[in-house]
This record gives structure tokens, sequence and C-alpha cells, in this order.
């Protein structure tokens, strides 16, 4: 067991919990913030990223004892002009992004790590950001269109 | 899934790391970003009972220069090696492969020393790291040990690294920055390759032909001796042993060989 | 799974043939194998296979389905499990003698191996190439064990 | 302005955007334990003996239950007789990944410590996995009292010789549609709760009430008492019709510990025990004239059903038999079939169940009759079509009527979109100059059987029945809540019906909600599946919301005192015609319907609420033309998609945004079958060896194409809406599509077939000659 303190959408949290607890369990099960998923084992589906210090990361490859006193944002931690959402967010919603809504956190915030290194991507660039991320419904165009719209309304600031 | 029970040991020198492996054993694995590893375990393929944590030892990152060639620390990550200007300079065949790693996710975490250390075949910066003559410093009980690529991959899923041993640096002799090419051939884009080549110089190494990453002899042999490039890239799989499976027989591997060997000469030498 | 390995030592046919048939001379010729325990024609015992990080140890049992001194055939049905799930495993080794002359002996083993559960379900794992080496390891000690002998 | 045919942002998007979806595994009520199965990680084996004393020892397990522990519980229902599946397996396992076993433990981590303890000695069995491998003479029996793993069998009645000798030419194809692992990002789980004030299960549904029913019938207990939510759910595709077997024994396992017991799969699991789909074998011959005119037909259909025989996977070969000879006039069709039980995961309903099969099989033929003619794969389509005045058209079913449609014009259109000469132009460069890749346009003109539908087109499949329920309630503020028996799962229902509702009932669509999934609060629904959404529980709001308007109407006019027949609604208020000003608003209205003594006479209080349990008298027939154009690379095989045209017509359109959004996910899936994904077992073992998302390859981003999208439209007649169904399409039209633009990109090589997934190895043996 580990006492692992993490810094979750600017607040401080400490849980009591094994070493082998993946970053994915301490967000849903200790933090109780449920907005990342778990889609597969094996690192390909993306549903469970989060930004780990500002970087994309898959929190079910990530054990929580890594990341002992970093900072993470998940999906609830975004926030932004829209409404309350962020231009990602709104992008998503504007365009149609998502439909069953279960990889959505994990896109969002990839495509959120995307638009901070990259405001104004490329549709190839676009597609090759989200290349670890999974979505069964949309066929992916219309994702691509969210992050677009996301850049043009401010998502890389 | 999840990860049977272990004990998380973190360290903050080599030396701790080093020790640490020699007093747990067989049962002890060094634990960098992870990215080998954790699916392996989450899996239950891989069971160890001590994770050896080096992720807090700082004098494994970074990236510097160091008279003739560069020197990477283990702990450096994909992405920050694709991002390196030192790397896009002094041996961008490098930093080419990094960017093929994974997903963005993946190279975030990810380390060159994890991903060199497990000894996959199919590694594509194992395979661009042979191709750039690489080296690769082991740090153990009895110091440091310099081993070149040639020596460092042993067999499927095993290099020379010692189990007490902790790979610390990766030398990459300072390149051209032309004459190089590294050429991925996968099904779906994130994806491990079914087959690899890195050309670098002289150099024609090949991914995923066999159990470690094997010099293409004949096609070097053949370059050198002023054979076209589709004759050269004719010997492609001489010497290989690719396996079967999911995505690709032997037969076909075998073919990719040639195709890469060739499109990898050719873009090298639209590089010089 | 079908794997074929061959080779031929220097001993004459019967003497290959006893040292082939007697499990506690040739166990120890498979890499990471062991024998716990003989109860009657059964014999048990474990073999550790580590492949990179994974370290599979399975416990089973080995015992003859057949030794045909007359046709110099003997066919060796063992199977394991790994203590941890990671799968099962099953394999009849068929061992061929055949005299090349009055001193050396050609040793044909053919192996049908059979792997269920995670290991087997792993595809990246490149099992057929794991496997076919470890047997080779097997055949080359064994090699080594009739030629001593 | 009207809202049906507007692109209206969906009600659903701000929860699930900002991570306050509730999926059934975000349910964590205090004092839940979690259960795991033990799997068979053999596929064909009796079983010896389980050990479960080490699992029991084990830290944090409540109890380890074999099926032993269920053997006064009924087998899983909608089973064939002597082909049922357990809940559990007892003597004999016959896949691997079958559940045999369960742990539970105080979490998840605790149970998936406790589950590889369990010792399971089995003796082995051969495994078969293939059609062919079961029915090899001699091939091991899953059911040995059947002597045969032939399940059932329906053969031609007529084997139409006399048509193919009269017939200019014939020729035949064995085509194999793969079997593909559906692989909804959220895996299948359930959280169950039994309490002294009855059972609730939290469960990944595509249908609560179906599961209710058969829930309360095998636990034997009221209805009443037995709560089923299906919360948002991520994804189903078909594969969540199914009775998984954690829906019958977490309800029970929660009983007896009296805590709350959720199942999770992880995606492993989930390889192996969610069904899979497809997985068809069809032998094929076709007569045709010289101008590729098509006479006859005959098919004959091997279904793969994994073991046991899914309810729904009995049903699919039927489908495909019905749907065998697509949008074409084929004088003589026969079709047969068998269904075969194997050693592998159960097959059931996939994206389309039984119609993208047997749409692949007539387009891949037309184009093997364009090659034998070499008439234009498009004038062979062409010259075969039903023509659109010739609905409704009588199939060689007569369970199959076609409602309406306009092939020549869909394909008119895709051509348009496509600019066919200009493509053809590009393909003869590119053949020329050895450099270029190989250019290969294929098309694919599609119909598929949809909106279930009639009355007796679900009970088939096990369903109570095939209407859709709407219950629609004003509150006392004219606002809107409407109740749905059609649940989704991801298709967007809660904007749809508010959309039809609002044209409707003229109120606004941020004062109706829409409340889907939950047992306790809809009266009765059947499913979201088969395409039926908006025709079926669309329509049911549709007519349910004019029936309230009448007595909506009439209490304005009561208020207003003005005949019932002047009065119009607008903008959230009831008006008279021809008199600007006099109204009354929706508010007022909805207070009213609360107060008898404003109400009139002949109305009572609570009068604005309606139900209606929606019945079409036939299905409806979306069809569409699809285009694609490859480019293949000479060197390795590896295909690339330029451009994928998709013309849909799904009749009425209510939310265009939504429409698109199935097409397109039903076409990356198609694109996906087409392309790269195939569950593979060893033949020699039966173990399943695409059993994570490492080796089973969905194609992401990168890997897909953006779609060029038109549209025509013609009328369903057979519901209110003249709405057709367009969850399917996609997946049913697509694939012929891409896999006729590659073997057309080879056809200097001589390549007349290849079977999908068309990987880059196929294709290069294929263009080397070999098999």
């Amino acid at each position: 067991m580990a006492i692992v303190r993490i810094k979750i959408n600017g607040v401080m949290q400490q849980h009591d919990v094994e070493d082998r607890t993946l970053l994915i369990h301490y967000i849903r099960e200790n933090s109780r913030l449920t907005g990342a998923h778990i889609g597969c084992d094996t690192s390909n589906c993306g549903a469970c990223t989060v930004l780990l210090n500002g970087s994309a990361v898959k929190s079910c490859t990530v054990l929580a004892v890594q990341v002992q006193d970093e900072e993470v944002t998940t999906v609830e931690g975004l926030s932004g002009d829209f409404n309350g959402l962020s231009p990602v967010q709104e992008g998503f919603r504007q365009q149609h992004g998502l439909q069953c809504g279960y990889c959505t956190p994990g896109m969002v915030m990839a495509s959120t790590a995307l638009l901070r290194e990259n405001p104004k991507p490329t549709e190839d660039d676009i597609r090759h950001a989200l290349e670890g991320n999974i979505c069964r419904c949309t066929g992916y165009e219309m994702i691509v269109n969210s992050v677009r719209w996301a850049a043009e309304n401010g998502g890389g600031k | 899934m999840i990860p049977a029970l272990f004990t998380h040991v973190p360290v903050t020198t080599i030396k701790e790391a080093s020790d640490a492996l020699n007093h747990y054993g067989d049962d002890a694995k060094l634990l960098a970003g992870g990215h080998s590893l954790i699916p392996l375990m989450k899996l239950r393929l891989a069971t160890p009972g001590y994770l050896i944590d080096i992720a807090r030892i700082n004098d494994l990152r970074g990236i510097r220069e160091d008279k003739d060639k560069l020197v990477v620390g283990a702990l450096t990550t994909h992405e920050q090696i694709e991002n390196s200007p030192l790397i896009r300079k002094y041996a961008p065949i490098i930093g080419a492969a990094a960017k093929l790693v994974g997903d963005p996710q993946v190279r975030n975490r990810g380390t060159i020393g994890g991903s060199v250390a497990h000894g996959d075949a199919a590694s594509d910066l194992s395979v661009a790291l042979f191709g750039a003559n690489a080296s690769f410093v082991a740090t153990g009980p009895n110091g440091k040990r310099v081993i070149s690529a040639v020596d460092f991959f042993l067999g499927f899923w095993t290099t020379a690294l010692n189990q007490d041993d902790v790979l610390t640096e990766i030398h990459i002799p300072y390149a051209p920055s032309t004459n190089w090419s590294y050429q991925k051939f996968t099904i779906r884009s994130q994806d491990w390759a079914v087959v690899s080549v890195a050309v670098s110089g002289s150099n024609i190494i090949l991914g995923a032909m066999g159990e470690i990453p094997l010099r293409a002899e004949k096609c070097e042999q053949a370059i050198a001796s002023g054979a076209d490039f589709e004759q050269a890239a004719s010997f492609a799989d001489e010497g290989t042993s690719p396996s079967s499976d999911i995505r690709a027989s032997a037969d076909y591997r075998r073919h990719l060989a040639k195709v890469l060997v060739f499109d990898a000469l050719t873009e090298a030498k639209k590089r010089s | 799974m079908d794997l074929n390995h061959e080779f031929i030592v220097n001993v004459p046919i019967a003497n290959a043939w006893t040292i082939l048939t007697d499990l506690e001379l040739i166990a120890p010729c498979l890499p990471g194998a062991q024998l716990t325990e003989i109860d009657g024609d059964t014999y048990f015992g474990n073999v550790k296979v580590k492949v990179g990080p994974i370290l599979a140890q399975f416990e089973g049992r080995a015992e003859f389905l057949e030794r045909n001194e007359v046709e110099h055939r003997a066919a060796l049905k063992g199977e394991g499990r790994d203590k941890s799930g990671k799968g099962s495993t099953s394999a009849t080794i068929t061992a061929r003698l055949e005299a090349v002359t009055d001193t050396s002996t050609k040793c044909l083993v053919h192996t049908d191996l059979a792997i269920t559960g995670k290991l087997a379900q792993f595809g990246r794992g490149a099992l057929a190439d794991v496997s076919d080496k470890i047997l080779a390891m097997f055949v080359e000690n064994l090699n080594k064990l009739i030629a001593a002998s | 302005m009207s809202l049906v045919g507007a692109k209206v942002l969906r009600k659903e998007d701000p929860a699930l955007l900002t991570g306050h979806g509730k999926f059934v595994d975000d349910f964590s009520p205090p004092n839940s334990c979690f259960g795991q199965f033990v799997m068979s990680d053999q596929a064909h084996a009796k079983i010896i003996s389980i050990d479960v004393s080490e699992a029991l020892k084990m830290p944090g397990v409540l109890g380890v239950w074999t099926a032993a522990d269920f053997i006064s519980f009924p087998n899983l229902p909608g089973g064939m007789p002597d082909f049922e599946r357990p809940v559990l397996a007892h003597d004999r396992v016959r896949w691997a990944g079958e559940p045999i076993a369960i742990v539970v433990a105080e979490n998840r981590y605790q149970a998936a410590d406790a589950v590889p303890t369990v010792i399971v000695e089995y003796e082995t069995l051969d495994a078969v996995s293939s059609v062919a491998q079961a029915t090899a003479p001699g091939a091991p029996l899953l059911f040995d009292a059947h002597r045969s793993n032939v399940l059932t069998k329906v053969p031609m009645l007529d084997d139409l010789e006399k048509h193919f000798v009269k017939s200019f030419s014939r020729a035949s194809l064995r085509i194999v549609n793969q079997r593909c692992a559906v692989v909804p990002i959220e895996t299948v789980g359930c959280l169950a709760d039994w309490t002294l004030d009855g059972l609730t299960i939290w469960a990944t549904t595509q249908a609560p009430h179906h599961l209710r029913n058969k829930l309360a019938s095998w636990l034997d207990t009221p209805q009443n008492l037995c709560r089923v939510v299906a919360p948002d759910v991520g994804g189903g595709f078909g594969a969540k019709i199914v009775w998984y077997p954690e829906f019958f024994v977490a309800p029970l396992l929660s009983k007896w510990l009296r805590r709350p017991v959720k199942f999770m799969q992880t995606r492993s699991e989930s390889m192996v025990q969610m069904t899979h789909g497809r997985d068809q074998v069809h032998d094929i011959e076709v007569g045709f004239e010289k101008n590729g005119k098509i006479n006859a037909l005959r098919m004959v259909i091997s279904q793969n059903l994994g073991a046991y025989g899914d309810p729904t996977g009995l049903g699919l070969a039927t489908l495909t038999g019905w749907m065998a000879a697509g949008c074409y006039k084929i004088a003589h069709v026969s079709t047969g079939f068998r269904t075969v039980v194997t050693n592998t995961t159960p097959v059931a309903a996939y994206r389309g169940a039984g119609r993208p099969e047997a749409t692949f099989s007539i387009e891949r033929i037309i184009d093997l009759v364009a090659l034998k003619t070499n008439v234009d794969p498009v004038k062979v389509r062409q010259i075969n079509f039903i023509q659109p005045n010739e609905f409704p058209y009588e199939t060689h079913n007569e369970a199959v009527i076609y409602d309406s449609g306009d092939f020549p014009q869909a394909l008119d259109e895709c051509l348009r979109l496509l600019d066919y000469d200009a493509v053809k132009a590009e393909q003869a460069k590119n053949l020329a100059d050895k450099n270029a890749p190989l250019i290969g346009i294929g098309f694919s003109c599609w119909l598929e059987i949809a909106g279930f539908g009639p009355n007796g087109s679900l009970e088939g499949f096990g369903h109570l029945a095939s209407w859709e329920s709407a219950q629609i309630r004003i509150a006392p503020d004219g606002s809107a809540t409407i109740f749905i028996g059609s649940s989704p799962h991801g298709q967007g229902h809660e904007t749809f019906v508010a959309q039809i509702a609002s044209d409707e009932l003229g109120i606004p669509f941020e004062r109706i909600s829409v409340i889907h999934g939950d047992t306790a609060t809809v009266i009765q629904g059947v499913g979201t599946m088969g395409s039926r959404g908006v025709p079926t529980v669309g329509s049911a709001v549709k007519v349910a919301s004019e029936r309230l308007m009448v007595r909506a109407k009439k209490i304005a006019a009561h208020l207003l005192e003005a005949a019932e027949q002047d009065i119009e609604v607008k903008d959230n208020a009831f008006n008279v015609r021809g008199t600007p000003g006099k109204k009354v608003s929706w508010s007022d209205v909805g207070l009213t319907s609360f107060q008898p003594l404003r109400l009139p006479p002949e109305l009572q209080a609570g009068t604005l609420e309606e139900r209606l349990f929606h019945e079409s008298p036939n299905f409806s027939y979306p069809s569409g033309a699809y285009a694609c154009v490859v480019e293949v690379n000479r060197k390795t095989g590896k295909v690339k998609i330029q451009k994928m045209i998709v013309v849909d017509d799904c009749g009425t359109v209510i939310n265009p945004l939504l429409a698109e959004g199935q097409v397109h996910g039903g076409v990356a899936q198609g694109i996906a079958q087409a392309l790269y994904e195939q569950v593979c077992y060893d033949p020699s073992t039966g173990q399943p060896i695409t059993a994570n998302l490492i080796d089973y390859l969905i194609p992401s981003a990168p890997d897909l194409p953006n779609y060029i999208a038109g549209r025509i439209t013609t009328l369903c007649p057979n519901n209110p809406l003249g709405a057709k169904g367009i969850g399917e399409s996609g997946a049913v039209g697509s694939p012929p599509a891409v896999v006729n633009a590659v073997v057309n990109a080879l056809s200097s090589f001589g390549v007349e077939h290849i079977d999908m997934p068309v990987t880059p190895e196929k294709v290069w043996h294929a263009m080397n000659g070999r098999k």
C-alpha cells in the first residue's frame, strides 16, 4: 500500500492505495471522477486519456504511484466560454463528434492536448494526433471536424 | 485488467536501482515509463513481484552533445526525442523513428530505454538505433559497460542486459543529416511494424524479420560492390527468419523487407 | 502446432534407445525443467520458461504413451498448467530412432504442442518461435546427452 | 420553423462531454462487490473437476460459485431445445472463454487475483472452429445426442437448374463473410442490487424491458419487483441485445450476499464473451444473359453460430436469405441455409445482422457478372434494377415486400458525386504508369430490411412484440416529458424524439425531456435494434402527440371561447386563426389541464397525457448507392481509400446531423470489415488469437477516409413519418463497394474475388496469382 497524492483538476487528493493501482482506477474509484473510461487492456483505445502535467497519457497504463505529487486534468476539469464548455467540448457538440459518448472524454482530452501544442492543425495532424483513440460510433470525420471547429474558436489558447 | 500484486520500489540513484535488482533477483523488473511492461502485467503475462521505479533518477534524463556523439538518457521519452533539436541535427533517423512509436499518449510516457531494453525486434527505436550505430550503456554492480547494438540484441525479447544492469544511456554517434531513411510497414496507422527498415549511411537494418533487429548484410555488401538498389534489395530477406502471425506470413514479410529496403535506399539517396 | 527436429549421434541405436526412454535422464534436457515426484509411470515436475518479462511456471506431469523397442519409437505426453493462470500446455513428443550405421543413430523428434489460455491468445508473443526455440534447445541437449553416453 | 429536418444539436451531449454521463461502471453504491467469471481456456473439453478451495482463501473473496449452485435455475432463455446455453458450463465447455465459475470479491482487484486460483481439470476434446471443420466427416460433436453439428437445415425448394440451363451463361462463387467482433468501446457489464424492496439491475443493454421480462421469469420474481435500468450505454451494435449470463447471476449473487454486485468485462474477456457477428459462407450460382441481365440466382448459406446458438444468431441466415436478391429484379431466386455450431464464441446480431452478408454477396455477384459479360458494372446494375414504378415489390419470399425506393436515381446521384468518367480516366492513366498506384472503382447498390417491425418480426427472435411505445405527459407549466420504450446507445433518441414532438405540440425543444431505459418509469418497450428507432418510436411519438393535441386544443378553445378548428399552435402558445393577439400560452393550457373547474366538462384532470403502442404494418427498406475509389500499392498490396461516396435513401430525415452520423459510423464499420477486422482461431486448438485490441485490428482516425454523403428521398408508406431507419445502412452498403473497388483495381491480373478482410498480403498474393 502507498499513500498517493495527486492533484486532480486543481484539487489535491490523497488516497491509500495498493502499489498496483492504475491511475484510471485511482481517478474513477478513489477520486470518484467517472468521466474517463476504460475500453481496453492494452493501451489501444484511449478512452482513459487524461492530461498528466499537461500531456495526454493513457491512465490505464500508468500506475498511480508513478505520478506521486503530479497534476492530472480529467474531462471534468475542463471549462470555457461556451456555457461552461471548453472550445473542444463545444466543438464536439457543434459538429456531432460523439454518439454513445463513451470514448468521448478520451477524445476530448487528446484533442485538447493537440491544440495546446499545435493550435492550427491540418486534417492530417488531427487524425494522427487521435490515432491512439478508438471510436466505434462516428467513423471519425465528425471528430476531425469537431477539433477543427475548436481550433477556429480558441481551442489552442 | 489488473496487474498481479507487486511492491513498488522507488529509487533515486542508479546504484540503488542496481542494488535493488540484485537483491530481488529474477522477481524484479525495472519500471521506467512502463509502456512495454504494464500492458503485459495487466494481461498477467508478466508478474514481477518488485518494480524498481527508476523514473525519478534525474541522471537518466535528457539529451546532450558529447564530442562526436549524442548521449541520450534512458528515461528520455519518445516525445522528447521526436521534438529534440539535437536529435534533429545529429540523428534525424532517431527522431523519425520515435515519431512512429505507438501513438501520442504512448510517446508522452514511453521511454527510449524502456523500449530498447524490452528487446523487441519490431521496436522502431531499436531498429533505428542499430542503424545509427548506437551503443548502449549498461550500469551494473561492477560499473559501466558500453554494448554495441550488434552485441546488445540477443534473442526474442532478450538483450545483453544482466538481471542487475540498468540501461542508463544510449550513445548515438553523430550521423550525417543526409543518407538515412526509416521505413515502417503497418496494416493500420497505430501499430507495431510488420516489417521495418533503417538505412543510415552504409547500414541497412531490418525490424521484425527475426527475433532481433537484423543487419541486412547481403544488401549492404551488394551496395558496397556497386549493385543498384533493386538488385541490392532483392537480398533483403537472406539470413532472416521472420515469423508468421495474424498480421503477415513469413513469406509476405520477406517480400516486404525487399520493398522497404528499396524504398529506404531510394529515400536515403534523395536526402543525400 | 507441429514442430520437427532431427539430429545424428555417434552412438549405436541400442544405447540411444536406452537413454531416450529414461525420463529421469532426459527431463533435465528441457530448459527450465525439474522432476519433483515419480509415481509409477507418471512423472511430476515443473518447467520454468522465461521470455523477456514473461515468466511462466508450468506444473504438471508426463508419461510415456508408447515405448516400442522394435520400431524404436517412443511417445511421451506431457501436460502442465501455469501456476498464475497464464495458460496450460500439453505436448506429445514422438521420437523415432533410425540406425545410420552400427555406431551412429538418427533421431527424429516430432512435437505436437498445444498451448491454451493467455499465452496462446497473445498474438504478438511469437509463441511458435519461442516454443520452437525451447524445443530446439531440448533436442540439442538430448543430442549432447546421448552423444556423451 | 419545423424542427423535423433541421440540424438540431443533441440534448445528450453536454453531460457526455463533461464527464457526467452515467454508464454502468460509473455507478458504485456503498458496499458494492465485484464478480468475475472463471473462463474456460479450452475450446472444447469435459470438465473433470473444479477446485475452488484456494480461491476461497484469497483475500477479499466473498464466495465462489459453479454450475452446481444454479442447478435449480433454467438455462439462459431463448435457445433451441437440446442446444440451450447453461448459465455456467457444467459438464462440458464448448468455447475458449465460456464462463465456468464465478468469483465475487470485495473489489475487482481481488476478484482478478482469485480467478486464476480456481483450478479446473479438463479432458480436452478436439475442437472445431469453422463450418468446414464442424461439418467434415467424423468431426467432433458439440452435442453428442444431436449426432451432428448442424443445428437447422432449410434446403432450397428448387435448385432452378432449368433456368440456369436456359441462361446464356452461369457463374458461381463461394463467398466467406468473415467473423467480426462487435467491440462497442464499453464492454458488457451490470450492477445488481436486490434489497427487500426488490431487484434493480443497471445493465449495458439495448432492450431493458426485454431483459426485465426474461429475467423476472428466470428468477421467478414478479416483474413489479424487477427493475432494469439501461443508463448511458456505450455502443451496442447488436451485441447488447443478447442475454448474457452475468445479467442473470448478478441478481442472485446480490440476493445471496445482500450486497450490490457488479460485473464488468475487461476487453480481453469481452473479446471472447461478447457475441460476435457475421461468419457466414455462401455458395452462390447465378445464370445470366449476354447483356448482364440475371435470370436466376441460388444461394446456400452456412451460418457459423458458435457454441450453442443464440436466439438472434439463429435468425441471421433467414434474413440473409430474404435479402439475397438485393435491389434487383431476378425472376428466379432460391435460397437455403444451414446453421452450424462450433467451438467458438456464440454469434448474434452485429450492425445489419444478416443483411450485410446478403448485400455483400449479391453485389459481388453483380460485379462477377459484369466481369464475365464485359459489361460495365454500372450498366449491369441498371439493367437489373427494380424500377421505381414497381413498388410495392414482392420478392421471392412472401415475408418481404419492398416498400418504396428509386434505385436508378440513387445510382445516378452517386455517379454524379463520383464523376465516374474522370475516375475511369485516372484509372487508365495509372494503369499505364508503373510507378502509380492501381486505381479501382467499386459500387454497391443496396437495400436492407429495417424498421422492425410488423407483428411477428421480432417475436421470432424471442421478443415480446414488435411495436414501440411512447407516452407523453404535459406538466402544469406546459413543458413535456416523453417516455419512450426504445432505449438508445448513441443514436440520439432524446434529440429526435423532442424534435418530432416539438413540431407536433408546438412546445419549444428545450421544454421537452425524453426519458428512456428504465422499466420502473417507462411502461413497456421493445428496444433499439434493426434500424427501428425513428420508424417505430418516432412514429409513436408523432401519433401520440397528434392525439394529445386534440385535447390540448379543446382546452385552449374553451379558455379562448373559440372554435376548436380555429386553434393553431405556434410559438409555445395556442392562437385563434384570423384573430391576431388572441391566444393562450402552453403554460396556461398545461395548468388548466389539472384544474377541473377550468376544464371543458367532457375532460378530466390530467387529460394531457397520451400513450401509444405504435405498430407498423410492414418493414421499411432503406436503400442507397455507394461508390468507393481505392488506390492499391503495386508493391505491397496495401489499399488506400481515395473516395467513399455514400448516397442514402432512408425516407424522411428527422435530423440530418444524426442521420449522417449514423451513416458515417456504419460505413466506418463496413470499411473495417472490408479491410481490417477478422476474428481468428487457431484451427488446431480452437484458441482465439485475436482476443485483444492489439491483435484485433480496429481502424483509428488516420485509417479511414472522409465520406462524401448524398441523399435521395422516397417515403416509407408504412409509417406516418415516412421514415425508413438509418442505423445499419452504412454497415450494409459499404463492404462490397470497397471489395469491388479492390477487385476492379486488380482486374488486369485476372482477379475475380478476394475474401474479406482484404489485407495487403491477400492483395499481394492476388497480384502474384497465388492463393
